[in-house]
């Protein structure tokens, strides 16, 4: 059971517009705004604001309930309640939104301005941008490309270049370190991820997410064959989305806020919110790639979409519980761990993944 | 990238108090250090001068807001020395079971600190809520929950209050299990062993030399404990051993600091069964000292601590000086932070248990 | 660690007593565990040269300045890890020109202290690697220690 | 031809067009009595948001800074209440003093407050803060930090206990409540 979004937008905007606002016009007698607005090019740029509009909504709710679900888990490993805002801690979320829309806006004197303003809107734009390649379903998705898998690891591999240019221009010590530790922890992490992925698209033959969740649907979830992958995946995925044990450009211990320290108000509120929109997109292609997608028992009671996010919240649990229960590597060791132990595993994630290929067993 | 200083601090989260670290980096790497202090500096010795004895207590209770209780400790042992007064035995025995929940209460404070230090909140967490117990045994102890004014020159304040002694036991129980819990969260993780073994060992020879005691002496395996080189109260008859590590590095700093904890609890235990059921707690101290020097020393969790006192005649000390543990331990740390990592600067200074309010004065 | 030596205090007090025979005057004053003296100035770095390599005394515990008003004091205060003893050093300075030999060299654990001495009284240890301001702002011209300096609300 | 009437009408430079559209519509809005709407519905939402996401400096100077983190332990839990430490004062709502400010930190404090973006509030904690505490007699205590920045909460005590230091911001709960912050009617 899935809810085809795309099918059920065009319908609507057909019914709405073919229907009813046409023939409104039509009956005004402005018979050249009804015809423009029947006109099929019309429905389908319609439909498409819509959908993109939904699946922004969505994305950005998901998002923010992952704030929520990391601010309680974290209260409840660690003891204490965790916030209170609204019920059950719903609402701190839109405070600290509602907040951050009435600091001032501060640019450092000596920041590089332009770059200054920009590095945040790199930084945001990439993390919400890829939110229009994840398909939340069989037919809930904004795009659906026969290369999403890659332009999404494209879009997701620029942030790096925001984040250098943010530390940069800030003009401060700090975010120098944080950004130049940025750029050289997540240069270093995107091979073994990209080299994990490698071996799902061996095994699933498309570069498609869609078509990698049918594959799964049809053969196995890969992250049974491809344990190693998987776990090389999801640790490589931690250190892109800059969470603990390897948030280092934001060490908060040694670089006060990392490369964000110079950035308050509004521009802070978004970066937080991109951070998690990241965490997001990244629990989210774990679940696509290795866990199933949509797939799940139960398929005519559940909607697919449910699946998903279950899916979704239980990757970013894991997340917190890292965050929970591990401190912060080092510079040099976040680099070792990623060249020395990451590299090699995900290569011979590939001979696997070659080997059952060849085998035939998937 | 070409070298550059960086100045951690006064607003930092590696403080955890008010202190200024200049490191100059090479890249990520430290080539020199320079911790610059005073950012709290009140004129404590300055003020005591113009304070009649018992005042100072409370005073000395704010020296260290962290161990607030060894701190007037020392000073009234030091200004027993001076008049020369005799404590009760009840007393002693209240006075050194306090010290110990208090080296207790100052290493959770430090457990709590490192965590962040190192990345991970939960520690700060899990040591904070123990915390709260020991300080809801000082507050039934003595009122207050940080600063005491409980010990008395020739005593102690107050006795016990009924079921203390019970409520003590519960929570040395409680707590013994929660230890086991630190040290699943710490020892067995192999990230925080990777963070912490091997990191700024600094050799036994050079540690006595830059006059750092304490735990991070006992650390690099010197075996000096005043407790036991020096002994006051009764530690003497205590069955106690002292907590050595051999390593020197900021592991072995770590696991001092954790074993001292069990070991003061075995010592509250053994207070508690040799204790004098009752009797005085207190004498009348004289109210002007007589001329001369007193001077006491004494195991702070943070290292020796020392008050030296000259008396002339009058109801005011002529001269109070305070070495104060972690003032001596920092002016080493520029030995230990050179050729490390940005990102060890939190590790190393936290495990030397920072306060500024003593460094300073 | 290499083989430590134990003295006992009467050890030690006729050890410097003969090394030192004018120089170091021993007070009567009796603690366990603690030796009281007090040196000449000029003698003092020899005097803690001997200490340290002679007899053990592996860790300087305290430097304080002192003003007695008609002359300043620095008083030492000196460890010894393996014999359990705690020296107590007094040293007199003149008023107008207080300066001493620094124990640094010796003893790195001094460094803080005699910096802050200086910081305090303005008492000079000559060979101190870098006498600056420790606690106060550097352009404090006074020395808040001092007797005759008066501060705060009286 | 009165030209006042029809501004269009002249050429004016980009910076120019936009300060007069803004003043036309902040005119019209004013007029219309939209912005009065508005601030009605929309202030006292703006105003819970401010209150319900306070994020303290995350500075610890002396005492107090202790009962700051036993406030923010299990037991006592200011997330609770939205308050999470941040340690860029670029990212601080409040500035909270705890502890005695000396000659030397004096400066650098006045810093911090000026690099905080508005609205701040700055809550001084305990007696040194407050009135420099038992270090009246001081040579080097600034007497009070309400003498170079301006202070909004007192929370006395040596050291305030956690609850106190709770019941102190939930106090500036009510004073930003009050303040009716969060209103377009800011003029």
């Amino acid at each position: 059971m899935y809810l085809d979004l795309w099918q059920l937008l065009a319908g609507l905007v057909h019914w709405l517009m073919v229907d009813i606002i046409g023939p409104i016009f039509g009956w005004l007698s402005f018979h050249g705004i009804e015809g423009w607005l029947t006109r099929p090019e019309t429905l389908y740029f319609i439909t498409v604001i819509l959908v993109v509009l939904i699946v922004f909504v969505v994305g950005m709710l998901v998002s923010i309930t992952l704030i929520w679900q990391e601010r309680k888990m974290l209260g409840r490993f660690m003891d204490r309640r965790g916030t209170q805002t609204g019920p059950i801690g719903l609402f701190q979320n839109f405070a600290d939104a509602l907040k951050t829309l009435q600091k001032e806006i501060i640019v450092p004197a000596n920041a590089d301005k332009l770059i200054y303003n920009a590095a945040p809107v790199i930084i945001i734009g990439t993390s919400l941008f890829l939110m229009a390649t994840i398909p939340y379903s069989e037919g809930f998705y904004a795009s659906d490309s026969d290369l999403s898998l890659i332009l999404t690891f494209a879009i997701f591999s620029i942030v790096p270049f925001g984040v250098l240019l943010g530390g940069w221009a800030s003009n401060n010590k700090y975010t120098l370190i944080g950004g130049m530790r940025a750029a050289a922890q997540l240069i270093s992490y995107e091979i073994p991820m990209l080299l994990s992925v490698v071996s799902v698209v061996i095994l699933a033959g498309s570069l498609s997410l869609n078509d990698i969740v049918w594959y799964q649907q049809a053969h196995i979830w890969l992250f049974i064959p491809l344990i190693i992958g998987f776990i090389v995946f999801l640790i490589a995925m931690v250190a892109e989305v800059e969470r603990i044990p390897f948030d280092l450009p934001e060490a908060e211990a040694e670089l006060v806020e990392g490369w964000g320290t110079e950035y308050g108000g509004l521009r802070f509120g978004l970066i937080m919110m991109s951070e998690y929109a990241r965490g997001f997109i990244g629990s989210a292609l774990a679940t696509l790639l290795f866990l199933g997608g949509w797939d799940g028992p139960f398929k005519g009671i559940v909607p697919d979409g449910l699946w998903f996010l279950a899916k979704v919240f239980i990757v970013f649990g894991i997340f917190i519980w890292m965050r929970a229960a591990l401190p912060r590597v080092r510079t040099d060791q976040i680099l070792a761990i990623g060249w020395k132990k990451l590299l090699p595993l995900a290569v011979v994630n590939i001979f696997i993944a070659i080997l059952f290929k060849t085998a035939g067993w998937f | 990238m070409a070298k550059m200083w960086i100045n951690m601090g006064p607003q930092h989260p590696m403080t955890h108090g008010l202190w200024n670290l200049r490191v100059e980096v090479d890249g990520e790497t430290i080539t020199d250090a320079e911790p610059v202090i005073g950012y709290l500096h009140r004129g404590w010795e300055k003020m005591v001068e113009d304070r009649h004895y018992p005042q100072i207590i409370p005073m000395a209770d704010r020296l260290c807001y962290g161990s607030s209780f060894t701190w007037s400790h020392v000073y009234c042992l030091a200004a027993e020395d001076l008049m020369g007064v005799e404590v009760p035995e009840r007393a002693k025995y209240i006075r050194v079971m306090s010290d110990e929940l208090q080296r207790i209460g100052s290493h959770l404070m430090w457990l709590a600190a490192i965590g962040p230090d190192l990345g991970n909140l939960t520690i700060f967490l899990y040591a904070m809520r123990e915390r709260e117990l020991f300080m809801d045994l000082f507050q039934s102890l003595c009122g207050a929950r940080m600063t005491y004014n409980f010990p008395r020159i020739g005593g102690v304040r107050n006795d016990a209050p009924p079921n203390w002694e019970r409520d003590l036991v519960r929570t040395l129980d409680y707590f013994e299990k929660r230890m086991d819990e630190y040290e699943d969260l710490v020892d067995r993780n192999s990230v925080f062993r990777m963070r912490m073994v091997d990191l700024a060992p600094l050799s036994a020879k050079d540690a006595i030399n830059l006059g750092v005691t304490g735990p991070s002496l006992r650390g690099s395996g010197v075996k000096y404990d005043v407790r036991h080189n020096d002994p006051y109260e009764i530690y003497d008859e205590l069955d106690w051993h002292m907590c050595v590590r051999d390593e020197g590095d900021v592991y072995a700093r770590y696991r001092v600091r954790m074993d001292e904890m069990r070991m003061s609890v075995q010592i509250v235990r053994e207070c508690l069964k040799k204790m004098p059921k009752s009797g005085p707690i207190r004498v009348k101290p004289p109210r002007t000292a007589p001329v001369g020097t007193g001077m006491a020393r004494m195991e702070d969790p943070r290292g020796e601590s020392l008050m030296y006192i000259i008396g002339d005649g009058t109801d005011k000390p002529f001269r109070l000086k305070v070495r104060s543990p972690f003032f001596v331990t920092l002016s080493a740390s520029p030995v230990m932070l050179r050729s490390y990592k940005v990102a060890d600067v939190p590790s190393i200074m936290g495990m030397l248990d920072v306060c500024m309010g003593e460094t300073d004065r | 660690m290499e083989e430590t030596v134990t003295y006992t205090i009467d050890q030690v007090k006729s050890k410097i007593a003969s090394a030192f025979p004018t120089e170091v005057k021993f007070e009567d004053k009796v603690r366990p565990r603690r030796l009281f003296m007090s040196a000449n100035k000029d003698a003092l770095l020899k005097l803690c040269t001997m200490l340290k390599d002679e007899l053990g005394f592996d860790h300087c515990s305290c430097v304080s300045g002192v003003d007695r008003c008609d002359r300043f004091q620095s008083v030492y205060h000196i460890c010894s890890c393996s014999s359990n003893i705690t020296l107590e050093i007094v040293v007199d300075l003149p008023h107008d020109n207080p300066e001493v030999d620094s124990v640094t060299p010796l003893w790195g654990g001094a460094n803080w202290h005699e910096r802050e001495a200086f910081d305090m009284f303005g008492i000079i240890y000559k060979g101190h690697p870098r006498l600056e301001r420790l606690l106060l702002p550097a352009d404090y011209t006074f020395f808040p220690m001092r007797k005759d300096c008066e501060t705060g609300r009286k | 031809m009165d030209l006042s009437a029809y501004p269009h009408a002249v050429a004016m430079s980009a910076k120019e067009f936009v300060d007069w559209s803004t003043n036309v519509m902040d005119d019209i809005a004013r007029s219309s009595g939209a912005k009065r709407t508005l601030d009605k519905v929309a202030g006292p939402l703006f105003n819970w948001g401010m209150r319900n996401a306070i994020y303290p400096l995350h500075f610890g100077i002396a005492c107090c800074a202790l009962e700051m983190a036993a406030a923010s332990g299990p037991r006592f839990d200011t997330e609770r209440y939205g308050m999470v430490f941040r340690s860029s004062p670029r990212q601080c709502d409040v500035l909270l003093v705890n502890g005695w400010v000396t000659n030397k930190l004096r400066p650098a404090l006045r810093r911090l407050y000026e690099e905080m973006p508005d609205p701040k509030w700055v809550v001084a904690m305990g007696e040194c803060a407050i009135s420099g505490g038992p270090w009246y007699d001081s040579y080097n205590v600034v007497q009070g930090v309400d003498t170079f920045i301006p202070v909004d909460i007192y929370i006395p005590g040596c050291p305030p206990r956690p609850e106190a230091m709770i019941d102190g911001f939930l106090r500036l709960h009510q004073k930003i409540k009050v303040s009716k912050l969060g209103g377009f009617m800011d003029d």
